[in-house]
């Protein structure tokens, strides 16, 4: 099988030949690769050098920790790839963003009002928890949506505080 | 003094329990709903409920935990840092009560705990500290405001009960400081339950470093070096090294300020161990910032590098025998660097990061300690602070302990929750870090999680070759038909787990 | 030499890993089918297959070995314990392929370890050895019943090739001396691929202490002082102490035993770090017993005790550097306690325990050094040996390294696979332990699992509570339909799993 | 629920109350019992002490490991218990011992042969595994029978080598 793999906007393109080779960019090199102890973290040996890594999933991509270094990646098979640039345009970019409480806590305050529009990086809300204020922010620009909470409100981790459309 | 209640959770409270029981005295633990399961629990002799996972239901009930210690019979009680340490109303419920309260009397937790007070009682002993607002303490918004421009900006807004960066706020113009004022005491009332806050200079360029001191029933007080904790975000301290660099070869230097720090301790009849904070500028002038009177977080680099247990003196002194040593036995050997492992997300803005622990490997080997008061299968609430471990590493020179500590975030492993093991990975790498070129505006201002410093390959091919990898293994298992009864070994158990929980 | 290849296994390849990682040199792991998730492997730069789990396939092939030397560019190989560390062969096969063999050189491990020729060279030089059968070694059956005679019984048969206790029979009389002689040669063959044995008058009540030498190229040899050794069990170590109690302050005994140490290594022009291994009778009499080419098992408490590095040192010497230290720059610094963590149950005949490690916490803190190669989730299998860890602790008195070795057992958890945790518990609490009052018999004739010289309280109505509610809860929930969907969060959970796996 | 607990010889009478409380001995105790980390690792407050223990379960008894000390332990309802009593003996006591192998390894020698009489704590079989030779004993008297291996043989875990009847 074949992928094209997208990693801070730089491609790669990988061939899985086995379970013991893959071809990367024209390049056949031998691997193993298992998780450890059933757990997200993944140790690869490839061409003698060992690597581990831990991977999180995300919505539409991978972020891969290794070495110290965060990498968000996309991988598409060949297939996936060619529909989507004859399409032109990936659904993801469409969608709207709901912004989820990452942990349980008090929201602070809400910096901006709903239907401005706002930044990548803006502060959408301010949420207080383990004794700290935490900014959350917006991950891209748009305008802001259906805000379900007000200062003083108690959240639960995960709960859909606002969307950004 | 044969039973010691520990007043506290988390690494401390098992840091604690470990003093205690290499001393041969039983321990009593106390613990929230959230705890029972805590490793301190099942580290000790005995063990009391408090009440709910809040800690002001919980580990802030000094009724509660007076209680439990004449109930169980504990003659002593050490309250660790945070929650009740620095609560002189506590430590004098304690006398009341006829327990040993292990720490200083409640005079000088009251005279160091007031920073206003603090400030005017040094300054009288002829120490210097930051220019800022002195005297009582509890200024009016209107009153701070007026001040404010005779100190002159940049400035600091600070919790007058507080520690630990809660309730502080930095101030560039006279324009953005009413919200600010607001906002610090609305911090420093939910932290401390006390709004009360004043200002200080802000020493730009400036360094944080500190003095341990240890003092006695007998009017010896002695002090073990210093500790640099330039390296913090949002006034919280993330790293710290023993001793400075900055102070480095200058014996003079370090004599010099630790003779003021001392001076300090006896300014207030300082009892048992005890910290002194000096801002320190590029010229060598040093001001007391605050003396915290309590065990400290990071007290361990100043154990590795002088080879005393700080905890088990602190048990000596509160049982009125004299100081194991004199200044002229303390010496500094090599040198020792703390990483404070937190389960936050440095990718994400260090957002707190809450679950069960799933797996973890310590590193260990060689001239490394972990303090930690964690396991596989321990849950991280939102409920107490984020601290994880602390990971430490000692080396014969500066340079050695970096490259331990270096090689001890690369084998640590923690899975379940974010921690900012990549930031210090990352900090390590810094040529700034190395050269000991740093401030406590570094990490906020010029360190980024993206693009460091540093000149260390990475390896974005393997990433994608791992995410790959991922992904195929997951189109295969999809692809297959389980079958019934089979083992599963695959990768992707997990996946499917952790799907259900996050998706 | 900028890269490292190990050539071993477990708790001792990591722990070289992480002395090239802190010299910024580079590693190469070697692993065999069973260890591809070892943490050695897992921890190195480069890793490299070498065969199916059995050693003679895998850790074992020399040839291998070198040949993923070369290919990796590795320029020096580092044998660690056991394996191919004492290999005369290896050691030369690494020269003739241009590698640096990390220890000494092949004419010293020959000389020293074929254990006759070891004795005829010592005794050359003016150490006193054992009584005991000398010359070529391999002697016939017969002309060993001939010699044993004249040596006189007790008498032990040891491996010629061997170390560890492998191969090793003690003998009380002629009559069961045929018999052992078959078994040992048997064992030794198995071991070693070499049946030959040699006699050794045993001596009684004897200590077994041992000196730790470093050498480099330029012909400077110092000692780092001397281990305790004598907890054994069927002649293997379980528990080793630095500085030993019976030499204790006797500072010209342990002068007189350290330069002899070095003699004995400047006899066969001894490079790198080595063991000297003394028997001493209760006059402070002492024989050279053997001699250890190789880093041991336990040099982390002389490492503990003497804040040197020897793994570092090790690879400084093979760079071809003078030593750090002199003589005079080594000294013994407080006391420090290895237990080797075996997994074996020590309830049951000490019978080797396999299995998933499920779960694990470490025991931290300070004074405490924990060298592993295992983590929950990994298999210990029969292939190898039952090492999970050494735990060492230090304290700044012998009194206080036992109290601090006390409460890190006590926090240690294993679960998956048996332990001998409890025994080295026992030993904390023997009262002729803590008087440091004993010889090599001492584990095998007056120790028992059973009724120990402690006093230590137990607490069997506590047990019975235990295992009450475990039936009570079983008994509940068997009677109990559980409700499908619901989170079983109960502790019978993991009983089924048990009842699966052992039943 | 009554229990009636044997601990080496020794005799509790223990009653659960409910969840919180138990009688021990006619003493009424506070008790909190959790399993660490769903490990057969127990945790319990008692009176306000601490314990934790390993608990492995035997044949028709637990291994309990508390501070260093093993203890053999069997539980019985009180119902049992007086069934037992009027019959006379335990089942148990009348049934063969199968020795299992307690690790793959190879059979070294056999020191008894079948037929023969055994006591207890009589080696039965060595057994050379992780490069050492171990001693299988009997665990009571009895009489060696149905040898399933001999010297040579290699045998996997928990396979039944011999039985003692």
């Amino acid at each position: 099988m074949k992928y094209v793999t997208n990693v801070n906007g730089k491609e790669y393109s990988i061939e899985i030949l086995d379970d013991h080779q893959l071809c990367l960019d024209g390049q056949i090199l031998d691997i193993d690769f298992v998780s450890i102890a059933d757990q997200p973290v993944f140790s690869l040996i490839i061409g003698g050098k060992s690597f581990e890594a831990y991977v999180y999933p995300g919505e539409d991509d991978y972020q891969v920790l290794l070495q110290g270094r965060s990498f968000s990646i996309k991988v598409e098979d060949e297939r996936e790839k060619r529909l989507r640039t004859a399409g032109g345009s990936t659904i993801s970019e469409s969608t709207e963003y709901h912004l989820k409480s990452p942990m349980p806590g008090m929201v602070v305050s809400l910096p901006i009002s709903e239907g401005q529009a706002v930044t990548k990086g803006q502060v959408l809300v301010i949420l207080e928890s383990m004794k700290m204020q935490n900014e959350l922010k917006s991950p891209r620009d748009g305008t802001l949506a259906r805000v379900r909470v007000k200062p003083g409100d108690n959240v639960e981790q995960r709960q859909t505080l606002l969307s950004v459309v | 003094m044969n039973k010691v209640l520990i007043a506290n959770r988390g690494e401390i409270a098992v840091r604690i329990l470990r003093a205690c029981r290499e001393l041969g005295i039983e321990t009593v633990a106390v613990y929230s709903e959230a705890d029972r399961q805590a490793l301190h629990v099942r580290y000790a002799d005995e063990a009391y409920l408090l009440g709910p996972a809040p800690s002001r239901e919980s580990y802030l009930r000094a009724d509660k935990i007076i209680d439990i210690a004449r109930k169980s019979g504990a003659k002593a009680i050490h309250p660790g840092y945070g929650f009740l340490a620095e609560r002189a109303d506590f430590a004098q419920a304690c006398l009341d009560n006829g327990l040993i309260f292990i720490g200083p009397k409640p005079s000088a937790i009251a005279a160091m705990g007031d920073k206003a007070v603090a400030r005017a009682t040094v300054t009288k002993a002829g120490v210097k500290v930051v220019p800022g607002t002195e005297g009582e303490g509890s200024l009016s918004n209107e009153s701070l405001l007026a001040i404010a421009d005779k100190i002159g900006f940049p400035l600091l807004i600070k919790a007058t009960a507080g520690g630990g960066g809660k309730g502080m706020r930095e101030v560039r113009n006279v324009e953005e400081m009413p919200r600010l004022i607001d906002s610090a005491r609305r911090e420093a009332e939910a932290s401390f339950g006390d709004g009360n806050v004043y200002l200080e200079k802000l020493v730009e360029g400036a360094r944080h470093i500190e003095f341990q001191i240890l003092a006695d029933q007998h009017g010896n007080v002695i002090h073990l070096g210093e500790r640099e904790c330039s390296l913090q975000r949002r006034h919280q301290k993330l790293l710290e090294e023993a001793p400075s660099s900055f102070v480095g070869e200058d014996a003079d230097f370090r004599e010099k300020m630790g003779n003021i720090a001392v001076k300090a301790a006896h300014a207030v009849d300082y009892v048992n161990a005890g910290t002194i904070e000096f801002l320190v500028d590029k010229d060598k002038n040093f001001y007391f910032l605050e003396m915290n009177t309590r065990l400290q977080v990071e007290h361990p680099i100043t154990e590795m590098v002088t080879g005393i247990d700080i905890v088990k003196e602190q048990i000596r002194i509160a049982r009125g025998r004299h100081l194991s040593y004199t200044q002229e036995d303390v010496h500094q050997n090599g040198a020792a660097i703390e990483c404070r492992i937190n389960a936050e997300d440095p990718y994400n803005s260090f957002l707190p990061s809450t679950g069960i622990i799933s797996h973890s490997i310590l590193p260990t080997g060689p001239g490394i300690r972990v303090d930690t008061g964690v396991y596989p299968g321990f849950e991280i609430t939102s409920y107490y602070d984020p601290l994880i471990s602390k990971l430490v590493a000692w080396g014969e020179t500066r340079g050695q302990a970096i490259l331990r500590m270096r090689r001890a975030l690369e084998e640590y492993r923690i899975v379940g929750v974010r921690t900012n093991i990549p930031f210090h990975q990352r900090m390590m790498d810094s040529h700034r870090f190395m050269g000991g070129q740093y401030d406590t505006r570094f990490v906020e201002e010029r360190f980024s999680m993206e693009d460091g410093d540093d000149s260390k390959v990475t390896n974005p091919e393997i990433a994608a070759v791992i995410a790959t990898l991922m992904t195929h293994q997951q189109l295969e298992h999809s692809a297959q038909i389980v079958r019934r009864g089979e083992r599963d070994t695959s990768n992707w158990k997990w996946v499917g787990r952790w799907e259900r929980m996050h998706r």
